[in-house]
C-alpha cells in the first residue's frame, strides 16, 4: 500500500477535526492506555445506559498521530448507541475498512488499534466488576473479550 | 545404513566450518558440541542477509526495513514457540543465552518469591548457571539451596527429593533437563508431577534438552524453561526464558531501558506489555533472526533423527572406548537414557594434556570441569575429558579419535 | 569537497544496505543513525569469516579453533581500551550495549552503595536506560533521584547540578555525553571535576558520543562509561561497560554462572579475576570479534574526519530546514556543540505520520519519544521526528529529505 | 609448535613424579590458587630464612595437568634457596624454556604459569605484611611485583 493511498483527506479531516473529542465527568467506563513503542496515548470515557445495556455517550482525550486520532473518532462513532453485546464484536476490520487502511503494516496498526484495544479491556473490566455471578457461558464470554484485546496486535 | 551416511555427507556439506584444516593438514573433528554447536551456512546467511538488506532497530519506527526487521525478530518467537509447544510466543523472553535466563528468574521471581528458611533445590549434575544465581539468592535472602544427590549411574535420586518436599518450605525445584557431563536425561515428568503437589514452582534447564531431544513445555508442565541458541546451530548471544503469562505477570522487571516501559516519567514509570517487559534495551537483532534460520534447520532433519543418530553414534563410540584400557566412563552406559555425551577419563593422564594431544590431530574434545564443579567434587575428580556429538557427526571420526587416543597412550607410556 | 565526495562514495561502496530499494524503485536514505547505524561489509565477513572458519566457544577449551576464537575475543578488548583511551584492557565488561552496561552498574555496585536519603543526579535529555534503572534502584533503596534540567539551547543548567552537590547525600551523577534527540553534546569534564570535589562518582552514557566523536576516558576521570556496538557500525547485541579496576574490585558480581567464577562448592563460590567476574555464561563470541573489526573501520577513517561530516551535514540540514516554513527545530542551532542529530516537529504533522510519508520516498527517519519521554515532556510535546547522520550519508540525501518534506506539507495542505 | 613436542620425557615424568610436593606445617608464607577455566588448582608452601631473606623451604600441593605439575616443580626447585630479591625477579620465560614450552598456546600458558603468578602474589603480600614503614622505592618495587603477577597471562 502506497503512502500517499494513505493520507487521504478523510484522515486528515478526522485527525483535525476528531469526533466525540473530549472528556465525561463521572463516566461509567473509563481507560487510559498508551502505545510504548510510539507514544500514542489515548484516553476513552463511556456512560452505560443501564436500561438497554448500551453506550449512551462516548469521548476520547489523548494525543496521537493522524491515524490513531481517526480510528478513535470511527471507532467512537461505531460505538456510540451500540448495545454492549454488539459493541464487544466491533473487531479490526471494522476500523481499518472504514478508512481504507486493511494494507497498514504492522507497526502502524497499533496506532490504528490501540483505541479499540482500550475498548474492549475496559469493557472487559466493567462486565467483570459489575457481574456479581457471572454463568459459565457468560465467563467464556468474558475470557474471549479479554483474550480478543489481548491478541489485537 | 547407507542412506543415513549418504544424507550425513549432505548435512555436513552445509557446515563450511568441517571442511577446515587445523595445523595445515588435519581435517578438524568437532566433538564439542554440549559446548557450542557450528553453524549451518544458512544460519550465517541468514546474519549476513539481515545485515545487508534490513538492518535496523526493531518496534520503534515506522520506516519499511524497521517493519522487515520486526516481523523477523517476531516471528522468532513463533517458530520457537511451535518448536517448544509453547501456546503462547509472547511468553518467551529473549535472553543472551540460558544463563541470564536462570538469573532473570533469580531476580525477577525470586527476589520477591523466596524468603528466610525457604529451600530451593537442585541438582548435583548442575552447571554453574544453575547453582550460582541460586547461591547468591539464598544468601540475600537466608534460605537454603538443597542438593539432589546423583547414584552411580548418574540418575538422580528422586527420594530425596520427596524427603525434601515432604520437609517444606520448598519453593523452587531447578534442574537441567540433560546433563552437560554425564548426558543424563532427567525424568522431569516424574520431577514436576512431584511438585505440582505440593505446589512448588520448577524451571528446567534446556541448554542441552531443547538442541537434541523432542521438548514439549506444554506437556511438561513446568514454570520456567531456558535454553541457548548457540548450542543448537543457532549464533552466540541469543537465548530464551519461558514462563507462562500468570507467572510471567507477577515477575517484576529486570533490567530497565528503552522498550520495556510503557510511559516514562520523571519519579514513576510504568511497564510495557509481555514479553516487552522483560526486553530492555536493543536486543541481539540479528542473532534472534539467525535462531529463526536454526529452527528451521532442526526442523527439517527432525529433532528424532537428530536424537537417534547422537544414540547410535553414542553406542558406537561406547563400544570403541571400551577396547581401550584404562578408560573410565562416568554417566549411564544405557544411551537410550542419555544424550549424546561421554565424559571420560583416560589412566593418570589429565583431560587438559590429553584434549592438547588430540587436537594434534585435528580433534576438539572438551576437557575441564565443564562448569560443572560441584559433579566434579562428587565424582572426586578434578576434570574429565568429554566428547559431545551433533547431527554432523560421523562414525568414521569416532575411529579417529580412537587413533589419536591410542598415541597418547604411547606418550604417556601407559 | 570534490575530494570529500569522493571519499565518501567510496565508503559508501562498503555498505550493502545502501545499494538497496524500498517499495520497488526508492534507494533507501538512511536517517536513523542514532537508534542504530548500518554495517560495512568488513563486520559482516567477520562475523561470517568466525562462524565459518573458528566458531567455537572461548577460554574454557584447549583445542585450536577454541584458542582462536578466545585470543579474537580478547582482541577486541585491547581495540576498544586503545579506541576509547582506556589504560587496562581488563577493565572493559562485555555486555548486550548500554542498557544492559548501566543496570549492572545499578545492581553490582549501586546496591550496595546506594542507601536511604542517598541522591542520584540524572539529566532531562537521558534515554529512558539512564533513567528506570534508577527509578528502581532508589525505590528499592529509598533513595532519590534527581535531575539537571535543560535550558532553551538544550544544554543542562549545571547550577542545579552545584545546588545538588552542595545539598549533599549525592552518590552518583550519571549523563549522557550526547543527548540521542538533541545531539546536545555535554560538558562532561565540567561535570565531573565538579563531581570529584564532592567525592561523587559519574557515570558517562556514550551509546551517542563514542561513535561520533573522540572519547578518551582516561582524560575524562569518569567512574563508568557504556556504549553499544550497534550504533557504532557493529553488530547488535554487544556492549560494553568501563570501571576503573579499583571500582570493579568493590562491585558484587551481576549474573552468576559459568565464567565468573573461580571455584563452585556446594555451598558458596569464589569470584573469577576481571573482567570476567561480570562476564557469566557464554557470551556473544561471535559479535564480540565483529565489535573489533567495527572499531577498525572507524579507526581507518578516523574518529575526528567522522565528526567533521556530521557537523558539516547537520549545518546544510538545519540551513535547508529553515527554508521550510511550520518547522520548528529543538535543541542548539549550533553544530559545533551538537552532534549530527536534529529532532522536529513540521507544523501539526504528527511525526508517525510524516515518518510514513518520507518512508514512501526510501527516507528511513525516526519518530516518536525516542525513549526519552521526560525529555518529551519537558518540551511538551508527545513526539518529534529525527534525522540523525553517519560517516556515509551525503547532502544529496539531505535534498531529498526536503522535497519530501514539501511533499507532506502538500498532502497535509499546509 | 606440535604437541609431541611438548610431551617430551621430562614433562611426563615431572608430573608422574612431583619435586618438592607436598606440605609445610605453619609455613611462613602460604597461598592457594586455581585456574577456573580449567580447574588446575595449587596450594604454594614457604619458609622465609630471615637472617639472609631468602627462601629455606618450598612445597606444593593440589591437582593440574602435566604441563602445570611440572612447570610447578621446576619453579619450585628454581625458587629453594634463592634470595627474595632475586626470587621476584623470576619470569615466565625462566620456567617455560626450562620446559621447552615457549611456544605454548594462551589457554594452556595460564597451566603452566599458575604457580608462578601464586609465587608472585604469596610474596607481595608477605612482604606488604612484614616491611612496617616501607619507604618509596621499596614500595614501587611491590607494586610493580603486583602488576607482574596480575598482567602474567
Ligand atoms: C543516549 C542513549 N543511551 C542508551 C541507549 C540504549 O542503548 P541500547 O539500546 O544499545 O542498550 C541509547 C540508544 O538507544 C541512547 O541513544
Ligand atoms: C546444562 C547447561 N546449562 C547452562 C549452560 C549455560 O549456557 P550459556 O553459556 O549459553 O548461558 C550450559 C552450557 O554451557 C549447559 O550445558
Amino acid at each position: 500500500m502506497s503512502n500517499s493511498d494513505i493520507y487521504h483527506e478523510m484522515i486528515i479531516d478526522y485527525s483535525r477535526n476528531p469526533i466525540n473529542f473530549g472528556t465525561i465527568v463521572k463516566p461509567d467506563i473509563f481507560m487510559h492506555d498508551s502505545n510504548p513503542l510510539c507514544g500514542d496515548s489515548i484516553d476513552l470515557y463511556m456512560n452505560v445506559d443501564d436500561d438497554v445495556h448500551s453506550i449512551s455517550e462516548i469521548k476520547f482525550n489523548g494525543k496521537g498521530c493522524a491515524i490513531c486520532i481517526a480510528c478513535t473518532s470511527v471507532l467512537t462513532e461505531i460505538t456510540k448507541g451500540k448495545k454492549i453485546d454488539d459493541v464487544i464484536k466491533i473487531n479490526k476490520t471494522d476500523i481499518l475498512s472504514e478508512l481504507g487502511l486493511q494494507k497498514l503494516n504492522p507497526v502502524r496498526i497499533k496506532c490504528a488499534l490501540l483505541s479499540l484495544k482500550i475498548l474492549k479491556f475496559s469493557i472487559y473490566s466493567y462486565l467483570s466488576d459489575k457481574i456479581k455471578k457471572i454463568d459459565d457461558t457468560r465467563k467464556t464470554e468474558l475470557f474471549k473479550l479479554k483474550d480478543d484485546a489481548t491478541n489485537l496486535y | 545404513m547407507k542412506t543415513q551416511t549418504t544424507s550425513i555427507d549432505y548435512i555436513r556439506k552445509d557446515f563450511p566450518i568441517l571442511n577446515r584444516c587445523v595445523y595445515d593438514d588435519k581435517q578438524l573433528i568437532y566433538l564439542d558440541n554440549a559446548s557450542t554447536t557450528q553453524k549451518p551456512i544458512q544460519v550465517i546467511n541468514a546474519i549476513n542477509n539481515f545485515y545487508r538488506n534490513y538492518n535496523s532497530n526493531i518496534h520503534r519506527s515506522v520506516y519499511s526495513i524497521a517493519n522487515e526487521a520486526t516481523a523477523a525478530y517476531e516471528n522468532t518467537r513463533s517458530k520457537i514457540a511451535k518448536f517448544l509447544n509453547i501456546r503462547n510466543a509472547k511468553e518467551i523472553i529473549f535472553v543472551r543465552g540460558t544463563t541470564e535466563a536462570i538469573n532473570l528468574v533469580a531476580y525477577s521471581w525470586g527476589r520477591n518469591n523466596i524468603a528466610k528458611d525457604d529451600v530451593i533445590v537442585t541438582t548435583e549434575y548442575e552447571h554453574h548457571s544453575n547453582i550460582v544465581p541460586w547461591q547468591l539468592l539464598v544468601k540475600e535472602k537466608q534460605a537454603k539451596l538443597k542438593y539432589i544427590e546423583i547414584n552411580e549411574n548418574g540418575e538422580l535420586r528422586l527420594d530425596q527429593l520427596d524427603d525434601y518436599l515432604e520437609y517444606g518450605n520448598v519453593k523452587l525445584v531447578t534442574f537441567s533437563q540433560m546433563s552437560n557431563v554425564l548426558g543424563t536425561i532427567t525424568d522431569s515428568t516424574k520431577i514436576i508431577s512431584k511438585c505440582k503437589k505440593y505446589n512448588v514452582k520448577t524451571l528446567i534447564d534446556g541448554a542441552q534438552s531443547a538442541p537434541h531431544m523432542k521438548v514439549n513445555i506444554d506437556d511438561i508442565g513446568c514454570d520456567f524453561f531456558a535454553c541457548s541458541a548457540h548450542k543448537m546451530l543457532g549464533p552466540t548471544g541469543v537465548g530464551i526464558l519461558w514462563a507462562p503469562k500468570n507467572v510471567m505477570e507477577h515477575m517484576v522487571p529486570f533490567h530497565g531501558g528503552g522498550d520495556m516501559i510503557k510511559e516514562v516519567h520523571k519519579y514513576e514509570t510504568t511497564w510495557n506489555d509481555l514479553p516487552y517487559k522483560f526486553e530492555a534495551g536493543t536486543p541481539n537483532i540479528a542473532d534472534v533472526i539467525g535462531f529463526s534460520t536454526a529452527i528451521d534447520y532442526i526442523n527439517d532433519i527432525g529433532i528424532d533423527t537428530i536424537r537417534n543418530h547422537e544414540e547410535d553414534l553414542r553406542n558406537y563410540a561406547l563400544s570403541k572406548l571400551d577396547n581401550i584400557k584404562n578408560i573410565v566412563i562416568y554417566g549411564n552406559k544405557d544411551s537410550a537414557k542419555s544424550g549424546g555425551i561421554i565424559s571420560f577419563n583416560f589412566a593418570d593422564i589429565h583431560p587438559h594434556d590429553l584434549a592438547t594431544i588430540l587436537d594434534e590431530d585435528g580433534i576438539a574434545i572438551r576437557s575441564g570441569h565443564h562448569c560443572a564443579q560441584v559433579l566434579m567434587e562428587k565424582l572426586d575428580v578434578p576434570a574429565t575429558s568429554r566428547i559431545s556429538f551433533y547431527i554432523y557427526n560421523t562414525k568414521n571420526e569416532i575411529d579417529k579419535l580412537v587413533i589419536s587416543l591410542e598415541k597418547a597412550a604411547r606418550l604417556f607410556k601407559l
